[in-house]
């Protein structure tokens, strides 16, 4: 069983598309190639549906998707969100008070870079920073109050084309560089990189699972995963991204993470908003 | 604390199309959790539907009903603005019920 | 490509040819083999580069070694050790091939 | 989700009293959360499902042929009146959608079986007259199985039955 599974990885790792070299930082460059990739590798699925991973990808998942999201499971998670939301802290502020536009409709905003810190800020850390900056501690990153709360803020921002801007600043070309090397960088014992599965093999199978394009792979977070039985943030799916392929995940938010985030939601620019997502 | 509940009823002629979502963890009692303790069986065993008077549905559920359980029916007899009553029972003897106007 | 490939195959090889080489190993051989298992474990922390097999490895050696079968403790913590090398070599390597992949 | 520790202290606190009373709270909170995605304006209702009608023999029976037997008391034959939907690989196993409906009439309930589940009968629903034959749920499946749908019509039992591939089984969490 798992020589077989390690076997299948092995034919995966080996499967990869011609390659080239590059030394300068170009987002906008990186941005036409990495399109031009899916779009002319995937012809037929249209350009704002890659947001819907895995079920753009195959028709026997994307039904049962279908059927599922007619009445969703994360229902409960946004009606908790809209809850945490509107309720205000012990101080009489809400969170409202921390985002732009009282924090409606902004999802497609973020991760940011702030040039005041220098460091990319997604909104789960800005949401953590809202409650500190209030006198609240902080929530897990991985599930639970955050997730809820991210999947309000996403829902009121379906369908907004993301809007991640690289500002003139070398700090952010360098965080978005170094987002891009995590996002390439094979590593775990079985030698993946994000890209392995999510550029050179999306729509194939890592066991049971199809594959992902990584074009608008952030769109949909935060998702409530059957395997897991419940929400998830993008901390947790990419913690969980790590532990498939034998790598120890790092800590949530941890700034290669963001980097990761800031580079993929570059990536996605211009497809919609479409979190929160149910998936596999 | 919000409903368990979330449901939707739309009339169209005659027929009404009830869809619902209960909030419920459905444990088959074949799961451990972290400690790797078996979870004691916990899950819904009657959710019923009820307009006028008059019980329009009934589900008897066991273990195998996925968590956060899902149903769709259709009934007839019913208009816009009525009310439709759903009510649940878990093994534990907790409950929830909830009053829903048809759309 | 093929030579990135082949560190995963190298390291699941590697685990089998260590069982041969410990023989009545005591407390002291455990303990200097762990340390240097744990600092390779490390390195690799510090390339933001560890594999979950090599923790469990770790793990494992610790308990044979508290059960008292140091010959077992020896060959997991030098299993660890190899598996942390490789994830260290795996990270150097990549420090300039991710480049390789990136798509154009 | 805080599903979990929402149950658990609903278990701790059983009595009757208690249970009125969050009712009474969750009431006046419902009205603030209505509106969400086009759902009707709710409020809490007096009604009560009834444990004691729930055939607790059918859904203990380890196999499908007794869960059947206990259920209908009668042996069911194939019908091509019957449409089970069910998915030719389940994306997985902890939530698997699968719909029953009929053409056959005078349907007084449906039925779904999983054989390879411990327990094979997976949920039962009495149909009254006014309500349409057919009903939509998601199921789990431990692994990949038969599926069956069964509908009683006119004092005979009548199925279908179609093989769902379960390559993620609902049962490991």
């Amino acid at each position: 069983m798992r020589r077989a599974l390690l076997l299948a990885m092995a034919t995966l790792a080996l499967a990869a598309p011609p390659v080239f070299a590059a030394d300068t930082t170009n987002p906008q460059a990186d941005f036409r190639a990495f399109r031009k990739y899916f779009t002319e590798r995937f012809p037929k699925v249209p350009l704002n549906d890659f947001v819907n991973g895995p079920y753009s990808m195959d028709a026997g998942l994307r039904k049962q998707w279908e059927e599922i999201d007619a009445f969703p499971p994360y229902q409960f998670a946004v009606d908790k969100g809209k809850q945490m939301f509107d309720t205000p802290f012990a101080n009489g502020k809400t969170y409202a008070d921390c985002f732009p536009n009282k924090g409606i409709g902004i999802r497609q905003n973020y991760p940011y870079f702030d040039s005041k810190s220098g460091e990319v800020i997604t909104l789960d850390v800005a949401l953590n920073q809202c409650r500190e900056a209030n006198g609240e501690k902080p929530f897990d990153y991985n599930k639970d109050d955050m997730a809820a709360l991210t999947a309000y803020m996403a829902f009121t921002s379906r369908g907004k084309p993301f809007a991640i801007e690289i500002p003139d600043d070398p700090r952010a070309l360098a965080a978005y560089e170094k987002g891009k090397e995590y996002f390439y960088t094979r590593r775990g014992q079985l030698n993946f990189s994000c890209a392995s599965c999510h550029v050179q093999n999306p729509g194939g199978h890592l066991r049971t699972e199809v594959l992902a394009p990584a074009l608008g792979i952030v769109a949909a977070l935060p998702i409530y995963r059957s395997e897991w039985g419940g929400m998830g943030t993008t901390s947790r799916r990419l913690t969980s991204c790590n532990s498939q392929v034998r790598a120890a995940p790092l800590k949530p938010e941890d700034p290669s993470y963001r980097d990761v985030e800031y580079f993929l939601s570059y990536m996605s620019n211009g497809l919609p908003v479409s979190g929160p997502g149910a998936r596999p | 604390m919000a409903s368990t509940i979330r449901m939707r009823a739309v009339a169209s002629g005659d027929t009404t199309e009830v869809q619902a979502l209960v909030q419920h963890p459905m444990d088959s009692g074949f799961v451990k959790d972290a400690k790797g303790d078996l979870i004691p069986p916990h899950y819904i065993e009657v959710l019923e539907f009820q307009h006028a008077g008059k019980t329009v549905f009934t589900a008897f559920w066991g273990p195998a009903v996925a968590k956060d359980p899902y149903v769709k029916f259709s009934f007839k007899g019913a208009q816009k603005g009525d009310d439709l009553t759903i009510s649940w029972v878990d093994n534990k003897g907790q409950s929830d019920s909830l009053v829903g106007k048809i759309m | 490509m093929y030579a990135r490939g082949l560190i995963g195959l190298a390291v699941i090889l590697s685990i089998g040819s260590f069982t041969n080489a410990a023989s009545a190993a005591s407390a002291d051989d455990f303990k200097a083999a762990f340390a240097k298992a744990e600092a390779a474990n490390k390195q690799a922390g510090d390339l933001k580069n560890q594999w979950t097999t090599t923790a469990q490895q770790l793990k494992a050696a610790q308990a044979e070694a508290a059960a008292g079968d140091y010959d077992v403790a020896v060959t997991d913590a030098q299993q660890a050790e190899a598996l942390a090398n490789a994830s260290i070599a795996q990270a150097k390597e990549q420090a300039a091939a991710w480049k390789q992949a990136v798509v154009h | 989700m805080n599903n979990n520790a929402i149950m658990s202290k609903q278990t701790r606190r059983r009595d009757r009293l208690v249970q009125t009373r969050r009712t009474v709270i969750q009431g006046a909170l419902a009205g603030g959360l209505a509106g969400f995605a086009g759902l009707v304006p709710l409020t809490r209702a007096r009604a009560a499902a009834d444990a004691n009608k729930w055939p607790k023999d059918a859904f203990a029976q380890k196999n499908e042929a007794d869960a059947i037997k206990a259920l209908y008391g009668k042996t069911p034959e194939i019908s091509d009146k019957v449409s089970l939907d069910a998915p030719e690989i389940a994306e997985n196993g902890a939530v698997v959608p699968i719909s029953v409906n009929t053409t056959l009439p005078g349907v007084t309930s449906i039925a779904i079986i999983v054989s390879e589940n411990p327990f094979p009968l997976a949920a039962s629903y009495p149909i009254p007259a006014g309500t349409a034959p057919m009903v939509a749920n998601r199921l789990k499946m431990a692994k990949t199985s038969k599926v069956t749908a069964l509908v009683e019509s006119g004092g005979k039992i009548f199925s279908a039955s179609k093989e769902v591939k379960v390559t993620v089984g609902g049962c490991g969490g």
